[in-house]
């Protein structure tokens, strides 16, 4: 295997197995009650945000939706406070007030998750505009899921970046389901990236789920951007959510979607991909790191306290 | 024998009912045809009358408020349902620009039969986006008609009657009410509106709640019991129009008012209803108190989000202190058992 | 000249005359102040709604825009009433409270026109909604300027109306400006037309304003439509407004446009153009019967009374 | 001398200035660069200042908000621009769902400094949709502060303060505000949150008029006087935080109130300053009444436009029957030259 791709592989292996991980370990505690807010995960759709975030630099900026774990994490948001957060502990990273659907990390380019859908899009493409504004050679990546592409605000949003030219990156998760809706029976066509590049921008899709070429088609975005040929673009990338819409078990037996619709997902995990790509001791280091660094945040949620009465009234607003 | 259904089933039971004996009756909004039904609201609909009369739509709510209110205007009766009052606010301009203002800018020409299922959440961490019942927004504007029920009965009654209204109607549920059980007549009927519910006698406070504080207030009362306060209890049931009188004459008797808003108080329900009463120069004597949602966004994690709201404790609280007002300390007992609220009925 | 072009023309020639002398009557009475709202003209781009609305039948209905007084008139709508209500007069149509920007003629099909950019997208839709849900074989026009293309809610309808298949035609007349904004200043690209196709729709653009290409448009969709092949379609007009935003005057002083750049669309009037495919006879009988009409018509506003101060409560909500 | 300028000068000065001083202030919405640039108000700034500080945007009102928001979130201090109040409507999911909440659902991670300037028409035709004036449902959301100053002297510094303030500032302009000349300082300053204007001293009424509504009350003033009534007449200039504190002390003087809100009553401001006035206990002999515009959409001909909106004669006839209601028959004098109102501070 040559070198630059093992050790791609082992840095998406990393990132990829901690957020399975996190989220697995979500699972197996929200019946506990330990966790006080919803949560929806991204088992299944992690490769995404990390084919993305790992082409990313450090001052580039995400943002992303209430199912944003796997964004958060993938982006370098702090573990521990995220854990604590669900916990509805002061220690957590908007300080218990925000639950798992509204997840931030300042320091680490993690702008915010927002629980209504399509309401960070034009979030992102404002940032870039100030970015742009700046002459930073930042970049801000906005995920969505392909329910948002149905709002209003999508349309507004993608016709503004593309007509100012903004370094924004639209990343559109096409698991096919709002909930529980298909999208095509939303929308007559499938066909989001061509629909968008008539705005006049770039726009493609990936549709097997491949993290190398995620991050090779984000890697290429930022080599432009750097040339200074500043433009939106948006990439659509089909993916499938094993777990139900919102909380940790399976909802095949619903019927509005097969178990044998999934199968290929599953088969085509980006995680078993990737393990099979590296060394077992590899694979082991990171897993028994990552395992220690998992358990450690739990430790920390439990520890930590619930905020005083008091900051109830607090961060509503700033300087006061 | 009384037939007891929950609020649910009575809502579903209403839209049932509506749609067997009215074919332009139609339901559209996000998930009413999934597995979940809008918390089983509107589960097996799609089986019973067909993909063009029960339909999801895309997310789209200004988009789809547009939809339904043309709708309307063909002649279809639309029920619009959101599954968190908090998407509204994507669907204010169409509500308010165009539904509330159709029939008289055009000089009485149309008329915009539609009703707009609002659910409120709360508990659960469903946060500052997921939590907010922003009815003084629309009690603002003229041109819209809103239920706020809180029994079973009720929510039956009035859906009946938004469904049956020609005019836009906003019906708010909130997801805690969907625990209520109580006496729903199996027949067809309506509530009207403009006609306030006074849901338990009392003389010595007058306690007004909305959606699901009434629920609260109830709880009150029993707590209150123990110490011989009697409290009368009222539920507006209708928002707009608003039953004032109802409200001033149990005022008039008590000489007590709390008024416990279901949202942020600021320019709400609870200040409108204060302003009435005293534009209709209640005595002198009358004492008057707003209860409502804390002034800040609601905070996800249950150690704030149980101080962000009133409940029952509180309530009988307040309304001891406003009657001994520093005489001697009190507290509800926490030990206490509140039966569980469930309406009997007949109302 | 073909017979059945002569027929056409002298149809078209009849009601685009009719709304060029009305709109010139309102231009010419609007200082005066008897009018007492805000009129938006539609001088230059009638042709759109003639031959659109030539093509329809009665029980077809079109929504419209606060520039409305063109369709409004094509489609059938009362002058009398149209006038009045510009004059806030009780006998308006809309009972004097609308005044030009909503204007109403239930019995003629015309549902409407707002203030609100976008606003009658959705209503549109909606409306044809109900008329497939009714087995009904007429179809809604959903006209818009192509400023409310700019709006999420276009984006939401235009979605909606593909995926349902609904019997609507949406009729987008581009005159390039959003009050003193250009169409590029707002959009990178210049393809309204093939953004809609992306949604599943057939959606076409004429560029030249050409009165008999808009009526062969319109007439072959209702021929497809009483076949019973419903679906949506989307007609972009290229066209040209002479007058200012709002109100009776020229604007070419304010320097956001140039007398040039309306040039081509003067001397391509389509007015002109029908007239001289008629003989002179037939042109001036149709002149005098109009002109008389539009007299009429002012006087019934002049003489009707203003609404009494009890009506200022009435029509708020129905059954009260 | 004083310097006189005009309101909409006042606004332009704010803005200029704090452009000129902070290259974080940018000015966008449609029409901000064009030929008429917002009433004046904008015009020339493109040129000043250049094209990405200054910038037309496509009609995209929810958008556009969220991209100010988003601006914000890097530092930025947006004053996005809506020339017409009612337009807000499609963009309140932004403004309430986000701008209002961010900081506070973040613990405080970010914060969002942005202003949003929205105008409110009145006369000639407006009709339903351009006549808005909802600020009731945004005093209703914590998270927003809330300007409709009346004086130019306050629109400079109010602006100059919500560019500055680090939090969603909605900013309220009156189009017949633009008539308005008075004193204006040349440098710069700021008119804190929260502190309510007296704009005329009076011991036999209070007078509370918000955004225009206040012009009415100094022009009420005037006929008041002719029958020596002595009204004080203060403007709330702050919404959100409402100074109650001010208005107290005046109730307090003058036992008599009227709220004149310069929107519907319901739920409005009127109904809450009531609300916080009844639960400051204020003495049993004060007299209230609220006025505001008619329950109905705000209708185009001037037959009844002109009685939709309460006016001066009509608000100094309220105040002349509470003072001495039923004993004799006064009508204000149509004859009387009411002065135009011009505001000569200094403040
Ligand atoms: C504006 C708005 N409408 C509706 C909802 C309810 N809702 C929550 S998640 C969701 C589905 C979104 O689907 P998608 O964007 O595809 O994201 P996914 O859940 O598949 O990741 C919906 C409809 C919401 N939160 N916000
Ligand atoms: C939602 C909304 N935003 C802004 C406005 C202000 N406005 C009135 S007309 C207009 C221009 C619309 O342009 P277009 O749709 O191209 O129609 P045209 O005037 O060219 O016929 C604007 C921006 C409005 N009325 N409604
Ligand atoms: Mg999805
Ligand atoms: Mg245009």
């Amino acid at each position: 295997m040559d070198e630059q791709i093992h050790i791609l592989a082992e840095k998406f292996y990393k990132s990829l197995y901690r957020i399975r991980r996190v989220e697995e370990e979500i699972a197996r505690i929200y019946p506990t009650d330990k966790i006080k807010s919803p949560v929806h995960l991204s088992i299944g759709q992690e490769a995404i945000s990390v084919g993305v975030c790992e082409a990313l630099r450090p001052n580039d900026t995400v943002f992303g939706t209430y199912r944003g774990h796997a964004t958060y994490l993938a982006k370098g948001g702090n573990l521990e406070k995220m854990i604590a957060e669900l916990y509805g502990k002061s220690t957590g990273c908007s300080k218990g007030k925000g639950g798992s659907m509204h997840l931030i990390d300042v320091a680490k380019g993690v702008m915010g998750t927002s629980a209504i859908v399509g309401t960070t899009i034009p979030l992102s493409v404002g940032y870039s505009y100030a970015l742009k504004y700046r002459n930073s050679n930042a970049i801000v990546v906005c995920f969505i899921g392909e329910g948002a592409v149905d709002e209003g605000a999508f349309h507004e949003s993608v016709n503004f970046a593309a007509l100012k030219r903004l370094p924004v990156l639209f990343v559109c998760e096409n698991n096919r389901y709002a909930i529980h809706s298909h999208h095509l029976s939303r929308s007559h066509s499938d066909n989001i990236y061509e629909r968008v590049q008539t705005y006049g921008m770039q726009a493609e899709r990936i549709d097997d789920g491949d993290i190398f070429k995620i991050y090779e088609f984000t890697s290429n975005y930022i080599k432009r951007i750097m040339l200074g040929n500043i433009t939106p673009v948006f990439l659509e990338c089909i993916t499938y959510r094993w777990k139900e819409h919102v909380g940790p078990n399976d909802d095949f037996h619903l019927g509005y979607r097969t178990k044998g619709e999934a199968e290929y997902w599953i088969q085509n995990d980006q995680l078993k991909k990737l393990k099979s790509l590296l060394d077992t001791d590899i694979s082991s280091n990171i897993e028994s790191a990552v395992d220690l660094e998992i358990k450690n945040a739990f430790e920390f949620a439990e520890e930590s306290h619930f905020p005083e009465v008091k900051e109830l009234y607090t961060n509503l607003f700033k300087d006061e | 024998m009384q037939r007891i259904l929950s609020y649910p089933e009575a809502i579903k039971e209403a839209i049932v009912q509506e749609m067997t004996q009215n074919p332009s009756v139609i339901v559209l909004g996000q998930g009413v045809d999934d597995p979940k039904g809008i918390l089983g609201t509107t589960k097996g609909l799609v089986d019973k009358f067909g993909s063009e009369r029960v339909f999801d739509t895309p997310l789209a709510e200004d988009g789809m408020t547009g939809v339904a209110i043309g709708a309307a205007l063909a002649g279809l009766r639309p029920i619009h349902v959101h599954i968190r009052m908090d998407f509204l606010l994507l669907a204010m301009n169409q509500l308010i620009n165009m539904a509330a203002k159709m029939r008289y800018m055009f000089g009485g020409e149309v008329f915009v039969p539609m009703v707009v299922r609002a659910i409120i959440g709360k508990s659960w961490g469903q946060g500052a986006q997921h939590s907010q019942s922003i009815y003084p927004l629309f009690m603002n504007i003229p041109g819209l008609k809103i239920f706020a029920p809180s029994t079973p009965y009720d929510a039956k009654g009035c859906l009946i009657q938004g469904i049956r209204d020609n005019n836009p109607v906003l019906f708010i549920e909130h997801r805690l009410l969907y625990y209520q059980r109580g006496h729903v007549p199996t027949e067809s009927y309506t509530v009207p509106f403009g006609k306030a519910r006074i849901l338990a006698k009392g003389k010595d406070i007058t306690l007004v709640g909305i959606s699901q504080m009434v629920i609260e207030c109830l709880r009150a009362r029993q707590y209150l019991k123990e110490i011989h306060i009697d409290a009368e209890i009222i539920d507006p049931v209708s928002l707009s129009p608003l039953d004032i009188n109802t409200i001033l004459d149990s005022v008039l008797k008590t000489k007590r008012l709390m008024v416990i808003d279901n949202a942020w108080m600021t320019c709400g329900a609870g200040a409108e209803i204060v302003a009435q009463l005293i534009e209709r120069n209640i005595p002198r004597d009358v004492v008057i108190k707003r209860m409502g949602f804390a002034s800040v966004p609601c905070p996800t994690t249950p150690a704030l989000e149980q101080h962000f709201y009133p409940d029952a404790k509180e309530i009988a609280l307040n309304a001891y202190q406003m009657l001994f007002s520093g005489k001697r300390a009190w507290q509800p007992d926490t030990e206490l058992q509140i039966e569980e609220i469930e309406f009997k009925g007949p109302f």
